[in-house]
Order: C-alpha cells, then structure tokens, then sequence
C-alpha cells in the first residue's frame, strides 16, 4: 500500500519523527516548528516545545505564524522574559535540541539568514541572525530543515550567520562548553548528517522515489553519499492526516481577523 | 512619577529628533499607536533600537523617521521581509539607513544589563558566528576564573522607550501579562519612558509576583486603545494575522504604502 | 524529570558527603525539613551555600554537618547572632567552618549567572569594602566599552539545590509564589535539585508569568507538611516569629542546642 | 508645653523626619525600618519602601521582624526576585536614598558589620555584609541610624564592610557611577553630617536636653561640631502616637505564634 503525499509532507514528517518523546526542543519558526509540532500530536505527545518568545512547554492548537502568537503563552506551562528564555534556559543548558530552518546552508552546515551578496550593498538583505547564532552553540544539538535547491544548498554561505562546524569544518573543536552542533539536516529531498570526522555533510537516507541525481543536481557543491545509503520510511496515514488537520486549523486560523 | 498624558503630548514631549528610541514588545503588545504618532508629528534622525523590527519599524523606516536600526530580527514573522527596511537598506529609499545588528541572545542580555545598570553585558554569544566582523560593538572578553573567552555586548540605555501594556491603575502602575517579551527590561534601561495601555483601572488586580512596573519608574502613561494592534493585547484582543499576510503586499510597493500611511496614520488623527 | 520521593529517598540518594549543597529561601519558604533529614542522615563535610544561613544552618553547623560555608548575612534576622555559626567560627565546636563570604548583591548575581550557565557574574559591588582582602575569589575586570573598573565573582554552581515550594502537580511541575528570593535560581544553577513542597495537586492554577518550575528541570519533588517551619510559606502558613526569638536562647548553649536537636531532629521521625 | 519621651523614640522620629515623601527607599531592618515606617505613617505617605527581599513598594502594617516577613509580601505592589531586587532596582539606580543600621562606625562613615577583632581569629563574630555594601554605593545617598556609643562610633572600624568615604574620606573620589554616601548619620543623641570637603562627621544638631559633652564622650574619637549647633526638634504628640502604636501592633503580633 502506498500513501500519496506530498514531498513537503515528506520532509516534515521524517524532520517531526527526529524528536524523541521527552527532548526538550528550542523551536524556530516555520518549518522547524511545523515539524516539533507534528511530533507532539504523534509518536511524541511530551517533547517541551520552548520558543524563543519566552514560552515554556507549549501545546499549540494551531501552528503560531509568529514566534510569539497568543495561543503560545495560552497554552504554555509558563511564560518567561525574553532575557530569562535566552540566559537561564538556552544557555544555561536546558535545551536538548535546537530545531531551525535557514536560509543557506553550506557542507559545514554553516548557516546565513543575513543577507546575499556583500554586507556593506547586499543584493538581498535577509532577516538577520535572531536567535540562531546562540540556539546552534548552547542548544545540546541541532536539527536543521529545509527544502532543498541550489538556492539553499550553496558552496560556501556568503555569510555566517549561525556556526553549523565553521568554514573549514574544525569550528567546534576545542571550543568549551558548546554543543554538539548540527546533527542532521531533512530536506524535501534526503536527509543527511555530518561525517563523524571531517563534519562535512553526508547524504545517508534518500526519500521514495528520490535519486541520488536529483539530490546532486539540487546541491551546490558535489555532495557525498554514505555506502550504506537507505530510503527514508513513508509517512503513516495517521501521521498524514494528524499533519493535514493541524495544517488546515492552521489556514483557517490565520485567514479569519 | 508617571504622568497621565495624551499620546500625542507623551510623544511631543519625550521623543527628540536625532533620540535613541526602543519601542518594545515582543511579537505581542507592540506600540502600534505609539509609533504612529512618531510618524504624525514627523520626528527625524531617530536611532531605532528593537529585537525583532517587525511592521512597526518598516513604516517608521518607510515614513522617513529612521537614521540608524540596532536589531537582531528584522522580517515580517511568518509572511517574509520586510520591504520598507530592505529598500532603505538596498536602494536607499526614502533614504539610507544605517544597521547594526545582534543576536537575540545579545540583545536580550543588552537590555537586562541596561536595566540592570551596568554598561556590558557577558555571554556565551556569537561562537563562530561573521557578525562580530560587521558589528564593532561586539568584542570578547576573558573570564577571569576559567580563562573562558566570553562575548560582550554594551548594555542598551535608550533615550526614551515606548512599550503597551494591558492596563496601569491611577498610580501609573502598569500590568504587564502574558509573553512581557523585554518590555520591562526597555523601560528599565531608558532615561524617559512612555507607556501606553489598552486603560486605566482601579485595581491591577495582580497576582503577587506579576510582571508590575511601578508608576514611579515611568514617565509618561497614554491611554491608547487597541495601541498594539495589529499585534495583540493578552486578553484584550487577538493577532490580526491576516493584516501581517496583507501587509507583505502594501509595503512591497512604494505608492502602496504611501497610500496606506496617508490613509491609516497621517488621516487617522490619533489620540490627540 | 522530576521523581517523586520520599524526602528520606530524595536526600539519601542526591546529597552526598563532601557535597556543595545550596539550601534557599530568602526567609521565605526555607527548607527546614529537608535541612533535619540532612542532619538525620549524618551527612558529613558539606559546603553550603546560602544568601542567609538563618537557622537552618545553624542548626546544620552545630550538627556537625558542615565544613565550609558561603554566605552574605549569617544572623537571626530580627533577633541576633546565630550562637553555632559563631561557636564553630568563634571556638571551632564542633569543629572548625570555614568560611567564605561576600555580599548579598554578589550572590544574588553568582545564583543568577549559574542559571545562566555562564562561570562569572559581573557586578558594580565590593566598591571600598575590605570583602575583597579576605575572599580572594572576588575579582576585578575592566568594561572594554567604558573602562569602569567592575567586581567579578564566580557564579555558583551547586552539586545540589534544596528548596521548598507550596505545590506541584502532578508531572512535577512546581509553583513558588511571594517571596521567591533566589530559589529558581538555585535550581536551576544546580547540578542537582531537590524540591519539598507542601502538597502535590492537579493543577497549579499559575497566572502565566507566575513562578514555575518544570519538572524536567527538578530532579526529585518530596512531599513536606510544613517543610518551611518556623519559616512561612506564603497561602500556608505564617512565620513562626516567637520561635525565631527562642532560638536564641536555644543555641546560645551547646547543651541545651544538643537537647534541642535530639527531641525535634533525631527523634523527630522524618518523612519516610 | 512638653511630651515625654525616650531617646530611642527621638532618634526614631529624627530618621523618619529625614525621609521625605516620594522618595524611593531601600530599607534596612531593625531601626531603619522602623524609622521608614513611621515616615510613610505620618509625613511622607508616598514615600515608597523597598526591601531587599524582593518586595517593591510596601506597606506593612506591623513592623517585619525579618526582612521578608510575609506583611512585606502581602501589601507589596509587587515582589521580584532577589536577583532582580539588586540588578534592576538597586543597582540600576532606581532607589533614592539606602537605609541601613551598623554596628560600627567611624568618623568617614565607614560601616562595619563583619566582626570585632581580627578577620581569621574573631573576637565577635557579626553578621555581615547583607546588602549594604552595595546598598551604600549604588544608592542616590545614605542615611545611617543607630545608638550612640563609644563601643559603635569607634577610631576606625576593625573592617570596612561597607564604604562611608574610606579609610581618608577620598573612598568615593573620581569613582564613576557612585551614590553620594552617606549624607546624615542619627543616633538617639545627635544628628551629624559629614564635612562637604573632608567628609569627616560633624555634629550638626543635638537633640533636646543632650550636651555636646555627652555626645564627646560616647564617641571615640574627637568629634567635631558645626559652628551653628541647632537642637533637634522634639517629637510631635502625633508622630509619637503613630510610632508607639506601630510598636504595640509590632509587639501584639510577634509574640503570637
């Protein structure tokens, strides 16, 4: 038997299923949460969602479009102060993952939500760093999800926003008291993690139907294939239509006043 | 000890051309109205200090107020850019603003040692990061027990800061509830500061340990209705997310959004 | 996360000879029971840690429990001396305490950069104070923005933290409300927390910045019944200011102290 | 026409008298918090106490026999933690004027509350340090009350626990972001102020029925006395019927259970 979905469905159903029940998780907004989200209502029902808004365990109904939606804090265990969220519990050592998306990423999973092109005339001036650059190094790991195309996939980000293993993949080494850092990256395409030793990025379970060409063909520099390279599971029609309900409350949430 | 005045007097009397202004609230209670009425009485040259610039500061900035930006977030949270601070900061339009940007990390522990008094703030920040290489205000410094090399930040002290909140009683003291984001931390830190609230009660009615700001660490309190939205007032009213999707296409646009300001701020008299 | 124990378990298995152990309550909400189910157990050479040691640890220092104290104000608040704080440092009965001391704003700030997770605090203190002559752990750095010279302590990390809260629920989830002194702080800059709290309910009914606790950052909740007294828990039960007073004449004698621990502490049972 | 009263009731109403209304005042226990009460009692209703447990703007309507008796918690405005007491409100330089006790003094105004005799081999152990030292300098000014005697007002405390002018009355020059210190010092003999220059104490005011031989001789070194001495004006019959009752609740109340 097999399911139809769609290969964003794909991507935040492997990304959801990253979480262990019981992780507590510092959540970005969009994808990353679409995906801690998921993961509570299925096989994770008391993973602690923290945002950076200052709310602490966190059971949205519907999936905030801001960090700092109402139905966050209405929902959470306790709201604290944006100073107390990022001393006492990102950096004082309470988060076990840290879940973003990003802009750019690059074989080191250096991240660059800043800008593309130069810093002083930028072609495209993105966001900026938020709460990123802080959430890479405090939280104990990191999960990065995105889709992925050579737009985001590139050889070299143009800026390091967020330290994924620095420019020459030794960025974390004899740092004290950083975290492990990335620990794998779910694309619409694959999933890859870091190799042990050189951190470069390593694709190690490709999605149904997706080939390894494909994977090439939407990544900027020549990506590595592990010899062991597996198909990621299909999402279960449970977690399809648990991920649909919550996306449809979603639209009909955000679209009224 | 704080003053009950009209937001336009408030804004009259404590925000200068060429200030350092913090309008805070993180995602929730942000000054709306407040802001507004900066553009109304065309203040100029303002240093903007804000974590997540948001709608607010894109029609600030688009409205020609803004000299310099200091954040660490600036988009449209969910929807995208935003468009009035990427064509001041790409194109130069209405003119070029200048950006100095943090972390969230950095900031928060800005503000908390503005408020806190002391002129740095330390953490464990901006590990491997480039924005050390464009922001000259971060250095680092060497702790002198373990030898750890930690970031250092100086603290956020604003001119004035502008925050909402739920309600002040007839003291001037304000109840802040529900995500208080570094509202308090602002007023804290700044020489002056306006808050504006949804009104004025009797009775905070404030469990023991509320998020309450007395009247005497206040300047200013101005009675603004609905002055957060279209962000939110805890238990007041609720994000109006669609004008934040709608916004996207307003701002993306320079004779739209100079429509909107015409019709929304400059025509809409404001509290007087 | 957090487990509930009995408080013979939660201290058997988390407090250990030789230990740090931090035992807060600023006044308010002191962990008494937990301090006599330390001295029951014969916990030996502990370093303890506390704002202001009160009579819990001077009933702690004349048990014989501690080698070491860190403190800012070592009194009876309102009445005196603390009689074995001042035998042990005074005459070494039963033994010899050292003793490492600095002010309230210093601990205050180290409890806080250890929930911080960061190795020092940075403080404007000790300025002109002889404090720094004799606790050479008091250092001076200088602001690279402003050049203020400013006081730098180590932040404390405890092996444990005890305190005392008047409820958690059922997952462990744990309320602390009035006076919350440093207690938050305590845990969560601790490797170890235990948690006594007066009753474990349903639902905290916490406003939403109320102080809470979560569980998965307490390691053991034990139930104590009037686990404050002769302190107070603030919606429980009052101070006990006249056996504040009587504690004076108490452990001005080493005699009657000795009477006075074996009928109340060693004979006193304990929670199981 | 002339009430009865006792020195340490005149030494009380000449501290509450010092405190005017509005002003924001971080109390110290014992005679400090008396003398505060009073004046929020009598002259100063808006006068607003602050105590280093936290509790923000109090008012307590028996005296706290500690300084976070659960009165100070239940009439507060609110009650933040202690971190925040000394880092937001004390140090971010919110409070006007610190109240504080001592068990010595000398002629700088210096405070010793850290022990009699030598700091490794004491003679008398004293409480110590609390939050006067920080107190003392991150305060708009300081106002100092105890009794007056040769075993309190020595020839220089055997430890500065806390900074008057120091040792040579320059502690506080070229300090940045320093209080003034100590500007008035009452004890149930006299008023005194330090010199604007020296900073030396000086007497500036006897209470009625002192003589400067008295104050000499219960101050251990030569004592200076302004040129123009005034007399301290006696205890009104209102302001002595406030304190007294304020000490009878104060009394009723501690000695219950």
């Amino acid at each position: 038997m097999s399911l139809e979905y769609t290969s964003a469905e794909m991507m935040t159903v492997t990304a959801a299923r990253a979480l262990e029940n019981g992780t507590t998780c510092f959540v970005g907004i969009g994808l990353p949460s679409e995906a801690a989200n998921l993961a509570r209502l299925t096989h994770a029902p008391d993973v602690v969602l923290i945002y950076e808004s200052g709310t602490l365990q966190t059971k949205p109904d519907v999936l905030p479009l801001s960090i700092g939606d109402g139905e966050l804090c209405e929902t959470a265990l306790t709201t604290v102060s944006v100073p107390e969220m990022f001393r006492y519990w990102l950096q004082g050592g309470k988060i076990d993952v840290g879940f973003l998306g990003t802009a750019q990423i690059d074989r080191y999973c250096n991240l660059n939500t800043t800008l593309i092109g130069d810093y002083t005339a930028p072609k495209v001036r993105l966001p900026g760093g938020g709460g990123a650059p802080e959430i890479a190094t405090n939280a104990g790991e990191v999960f990065i999800t995105l889709k992925h195309s050579r737009r985001t996939f590139v050889d070299g980000v143009d800026f390091v926003t967020t330290l994924g293993f620095g420019r020459d993949g030794k960025g974390r080494d004899g740092v004290p008291n950083i975290g492990k850092g990335p620990t794998r990256v779910i694309t619409d395409l694959c999933v890859m993690k870091p190799d042990p030793e050189t951190k470069e990025l390593v694709v190690v379970s490709l999605h149904p139907g997706v080939t390894a060409e494909q994977v090439q063909e939407a990544t900027g520099w020549e990506i590595r294939f592990a010899e062991q390279l597996e198909t990621t599971a299909e999402p279960s029609e449970k977690e399809l239509e648990v991920l649909r309900e919550l996306k449809a409350r979603t639209e009909r949430h955000h679209s009224g006043e | 000890m704080a003053e009950v005045l009209s937001l336009h007097d408030a804004v009259a009397r404590y925000v200068d051309d060429g200030a350092t202004v913090a309008m805070e609230g993180f995602t929730h209670l942000i000054p709306f109205a407040a802001g507004h009425e900066i553009i109304r009485q065309g203040k100029r040259d303002l240093t903007l200090v804000r974590m997540t610039p948001d709608l607010i500061y894109d029609q600030l900035i688009g409205a020609g107020c803004v000299k310099k930006l200091i954040f660490s977030w600036g988009g449209n949270p969910g929807v995208g850019s935003l468009h009035r601070l990427r064509d001041a900061v790409e194109k130069g339009w209405p003119h070029k603003v200048e950006i100095l940007e943090h972390s969230h990390a950095a900031m928060a522990c800005a503000y908390e040692a503005g408020a806190a008094g002391l002129p740095l703030a330390v953490l464990r920040g901006y590990i491997g990061s480039d924005l050390p290489k464009v922001n000259d205000q971060i250095k680092f410094i060497e702790c002198p027990f373990t030898g750890e090399r930690l970031a250092a930040v100086p603290s956020i002290r604003p001119d004035v800061s502008v925050v909402h909140a739920q309600k002040a009683d007839r003291k001037g003291n304000v109840l802040v509830e529900g995500i208080v984001g570094v509202q308090k931390e602002a007023v804290l830190a700044a020489r002056r500061s306006i808050v504006t609230v949804e009104e004025i009660v009797d009775d905070l009615e404030a469990t023991p340990n509320a998020c309450v700001i007395p009247g005497w660490a206040i300047d200013a309190i101005a009675v603004a209705e609905k002055g957060a939205y279209p962000s939110y007032a805890h238990g007041y009213y609720p994000r109006h997310n669609r004008f934040y999707k709608e916004w996207d296409t307003i701002a993306r646009d320079r004779d739209s959004f100079n429509a909107w300001l015409e019709e929304n701020v400059y025509n809409a008299g404001g509290a007087s």
